[in-house]
């Protein structure tokens, strides 16, 4: 097992792995940017270096800074958490090179996934259900024209490099292809420097359902069951749930399989998310997150793991701690991201946080890096915590959400606290009755 | 005589404001004498409020925190003493290892009281194996040396002092 | 030499007063000489304490404190206005309900203005279906009746003030 | 079901009862002394009432001032959650005779199991195993002589009327019975006006184990396994941990069966625990507390229930939502309890808490009414807060114990934060080796 651990990240993940490191023994090392001299994150490690100004691109996303302060710490393996380097496989391969071990999966994962088409393939190839689409890039607007009468109208264009919705349109009818074609070449050019845009069918009413799965390097691998994660705005998760309200037992099953014996055939080590559009009894590979998700944690509640542990575990060698026989799913779990976000725009609100108040009781459970007194910088995302609940089932832990809420105090800036509190007052959100557009509309309808 | 209008002086306060933020400072007191009968004398104060009661105490309920930056030279909020806020310092461009000589036994570089010509090394850097040269940012004597052969440095760290 | 009118410098006060406010500031203080018998001095100042930051945010963030006391009459922590510390208050011994006459109807044992004996019944207060009758502590005249009938009272709630 | 309920409480019981009736939409109401108006019980309610002043006897121990809040508020139900009037027949009694839905056991059960030698006498009869001594009070020291000689060395000489630890006196020979026997009666007499004292068989190295009981008042009764509440410094718990260490599965369905059955014969509704002193594999009943208990957490942890909502449930004649069948232990909670106490005295350290940081993060559960900036009174007990961690194991229990221990600020205050982190550092405590003396040996070890 490794001695020291360098977490390659800030905010509240930052604190989730130093809280793993600290439970399992190992020290651990944070890194910060001159703007997070005073975050929690270098508070709480046993030792921290300061890599770089407030910009990610110099600090946090710094492949050289950090590896050195592997070097000047003595740090043998780095986490970096989600976001910044996490899916970035050359710097996995660069901590390779310099005899040091990245917590998460090989460079050539990354990769293979890191790219939408290649994952696609992949995924095809692994017997992972797919999307109908163009089989690669689309080069001009003739080829799109014959695609898209293929797979049938609506299709969605999306830029090869692309993410968080940008590079993406929709087209409903041939009138429409045209058009939202060219921009989405347009848009992915200017967003990602490479313009090559692929087609694929466009799902209507879905739900967004991932599946945790975990392999440990060795051709073995299990699924923790599915997340739903419907509930998005602009392509942003904002209230995650395990299990996912409409996937059945049998269904979870048979999805879970699919995709546990997909990584256990490529040897993936570590924790990784298939994500799928899911409609009418259906699933739609979408993309293959090579790293921990944000929302894990819902998953560690009903399954009763501790997924960091794991990934710390698999990356040292060491074999996983349960085998699939052993995963029972226990209770219901939701989480929702309190940003640092003013309402209805949700225009980011970094600022003191004067009082700092954390819910508590039973089945709460509170991952934020937020201390009274703590300045947000304005440098980085908004999500300044996690609140997760655990309940026998779903009511109850809607009903301990609501109660958990308001006992949550952040003084100072303003978050989406509110906007959890409306949606608890919505009865598609009690019934679980939502899907990917639910939240988009709620809110155009709401506040427009 | 051209007297200082009300708006200048308003921009100054307000300069000294953002000064007393920026560097966590707690006061600062300005006379500034203009011409005969045209002076200025402003305090602009910030008191001890929540963040001071917090921060000491998270401090100190994570023991952590005093070895924080051990082994890395620490590059600490300003404070009266802090050598990185002294006009005359340079600071670490980068994390790394810091090497006085060109190699073990040779002559340092710079010595206490040298005088060095702008872009003169003045340390190496040892980054991911390599070594990086760091030039002296002007011609100045050496008044202080804050680094030892051999020292970590965190980014922004004070390496020493040329006046 | 023209001297600064009132309004540039009510102008230039309120400039200082934002100037506190959107740094955080407690205190400014700016001591300014326009000229020979042309001067001003100006001290801008904003308390600040953990308390205030605190207790008032948690309040805010639970909205049932605002009708915590609700629907008995609040025995709130002392106020300037808080006739519960005024020296001639006769405050409740006891949770309960308030009667201010014997029965419906029937003349109430003290009116505004009226002179009452130590001992007199100034009130009734029903607790577990128990009348108590609620003596005056000393002689004196009604100068405030602060309950109704059939109000819900704390304990330690004003009742009447009584000089 | 109710709509309203009153909590005849404060502090963190108060808060935990609160939650409960949040979650299940039930408006609560809080009473409160004139010294907690600020307190955070009353803040977090519905509504509050001033029910009198500082001193107990005149606010929280009030019957007639809790059943007048009640009327003018409108509660229906009280739940008197532990200490105070938790378990006083009397006030049970008077609630119902103002038509008032007392939240625990009946007043007979409370006035059963009050008094020390008709509980010991109940508990025979229902075939719960009791520690050997003498059948009732023992008049005189002639007598005592006998019922010493009968049960055989080393006795121990307790109070009829007595409680925590008052009046009770070790005889370890014939030669320290005389002084032993005079010296309990005259401690009883002092302390509870009443000199009767009993005699029991006096265990060397008993560990102190309780089980969790749970009635519907309908002859139904599960039970939820045992908690292990041995480190003890002057018969107050400090640190209570679920499964016991000590205790196999075996052992546990068996007592826990005898126990459950027991409450079932005499219809006992709500919550209940019945005390043991644990030795070679032996049960000596020491009492049953009718109401819940402060280390509550730990059980409902590892079986993820939530023992307050139950006895809501079964006060409002609902039935139980568990059968025994359905309960199973899932991995290992720990409770350690933070007291205002200075080390290594434990002096009383009220004060103003002017920052309050609640550990997070998995497996965590805070209990605590402070905030920051809140001002300790100095006329209750100084328990501010209750920290349970939940493992898959003991190890990892522990371990997260240890890490959740260093994320807590509560500063202002003394508190015994420090004792928890010098006992993880003891190997008995890391294995689970200890006895009621324990603590106490190793704090006169440690401290003089």
């Amino acid at each position: 097992m490794f001695d020291k651990i360098l977490i390659a990240n800030r905010g509240e993940i930052a604190l989730r792995v130093i809280r793993a490191c600290q439970e399992m023994g190992i020290k651990s090392v944070a890194v910060h940017s001159t703007a997070d001299a005073d975050a929690m994150h270098v508070r709480m490690a046993d030792e921290s270096v300061c890599i770089g100004p407030a910009a990610s691109a110099d600090s946090y996303l710094s492949k050289a800074a950090i590896i050195s302060a592997c070097e000047i710490t003595g740090a043998q393996a780095v986490h970096p958490g989600y976001g910044f380097l996490s899916e970035n496989a050359a710097f996995a391969q660069a901590l390779e090179d310099h005899g040091l071990t990245f917590i998460g999966p090989s460079a050539e994962h990354i990769r293979v996934m890191g790219d939408k088409i290649t994952a696609k393939e992949t995924a095809r190839a692994l017997g992972i259900p797919v999307v109908p689409g163009s089989p690669g890039g689309v080069p001009d607007y003739e080829t799109a024209i014959g695609v898209a009468a293929d797979i049938g109208f609506p299709v969605i264009i999306k830029a090869t490099a692309g993410g968080g919705g940008r590079g993406m349109k929709v087209a409903k009818n041939p009138e429409e292809l045209e058009i939202a074609f060219r921009t989405a070449r347009a848009e992915s050019k200017a967003a990602f420097g490479n313009d090559e845009v692929y087609i694929e069918k466009y799902l209507q009413r879905p739900r967004h359902i991932e599946i945790q799965v975990f392999g440990d390097g060795k051709g073995r691998a299990v699924h923790l069951g599915e997340r739903d994660c419907s509930l998005q705005r602009r392509h942003q998760k904002v209230f995650e749930e395990a299990p996912g309200p409409a996937i059945s037992p049998v269904l979870r099953a048979k999805i879970g399989k699919i995709c546990a014996d997909a990584v256990a055939t490529i040897n993936y080590i570590g924790a990784g998310t298939v994500e799928f559009l899911y409609e009418d009894g259906q699933f739609f590979f979408i993309e293959m997150n090579t790293r921990l998700q944000v929302e894990h944690p819902v998953t560690e509640a009903i399954f009763g793991v501790d997924l960091v542990r794991e990934q710390i575990r698999v990356a040292a060698g060491l074999p996983m701690s349960f085998v699939q026989e052993e995963l029972e799913i226990n209770g219901h779990a939701i989480e929702v991201r309190i940003n640092a976000e003013k309402l209805p725009n949700f225009a980011p609100c970094p600022g003191k946080v004067r009082v700092f108040h954390a819910p508590g009781g039973l089945g709460v459970r509170m991952d934020s890096a937020l201390y009274g007194g703590y300045s947000i910088p304005p440098y980085y995302d908004s999500l300044i915590g996690k609140l997760i609940v655990h309940g026998r089932d779903r009511p109850e832990a809607l009903a301990r959400l609501k109660r958990a809420l308001g006992e949550l105090i952040v003084d100072g800036v303003d978050t989406t606290v509110p906007l959890f509190h409306a949606l608890l007052a919505e009865p598609d959100v009690l019934s679980g009755d939502y899907n990917i557009h639910w939240l988009e509309k709620w809110l155009a309808e709401k506040f427009v | 005589m051209s007297k200082q209008s009300p708006d200048a002086d308003v921009a100054f306060i307000s300069a000294l404001a953002e000064l007393l933020n920026k560097n966590e400072l707690t006061e600062i007191s300005v006379k500034r004498e203009y011409a005969e009968a045209d002076s200025l004398e402003v305090r602009v104060v910030k008191q001890a409020t929540i963040v001071m009661a917090s921060a000491p105490a998270a401090a100190a309920a994570a023991p952590q925190y005093a070895a924080a930056a051990a082994p890395a030279v620490a590059a600490a909020p300003a404070t009266p003493e802090d050598p990185a806020q002294h006009a005359g310092a340079i600071t670490s461009p980068m994390v790394g290892t810091i090497y006085l000589s060109a190699e073990p036994g040779a002559t340092p570089f710079v010595t206490l009281g040298a005088t060095v010509a702008e872009g003169q090394t003045v340390v190496i850097i040892e980054a991911m194996k390599t070594m990086n040269h760091i030039p002296a940012p002007r011609a100045g004597v050496v008044k202080r040396i804050l680094v030892a052969d051999g020292n970590s440095v965190e980014y922004g760290a004070p390496l020493m002092i040329i006046e």
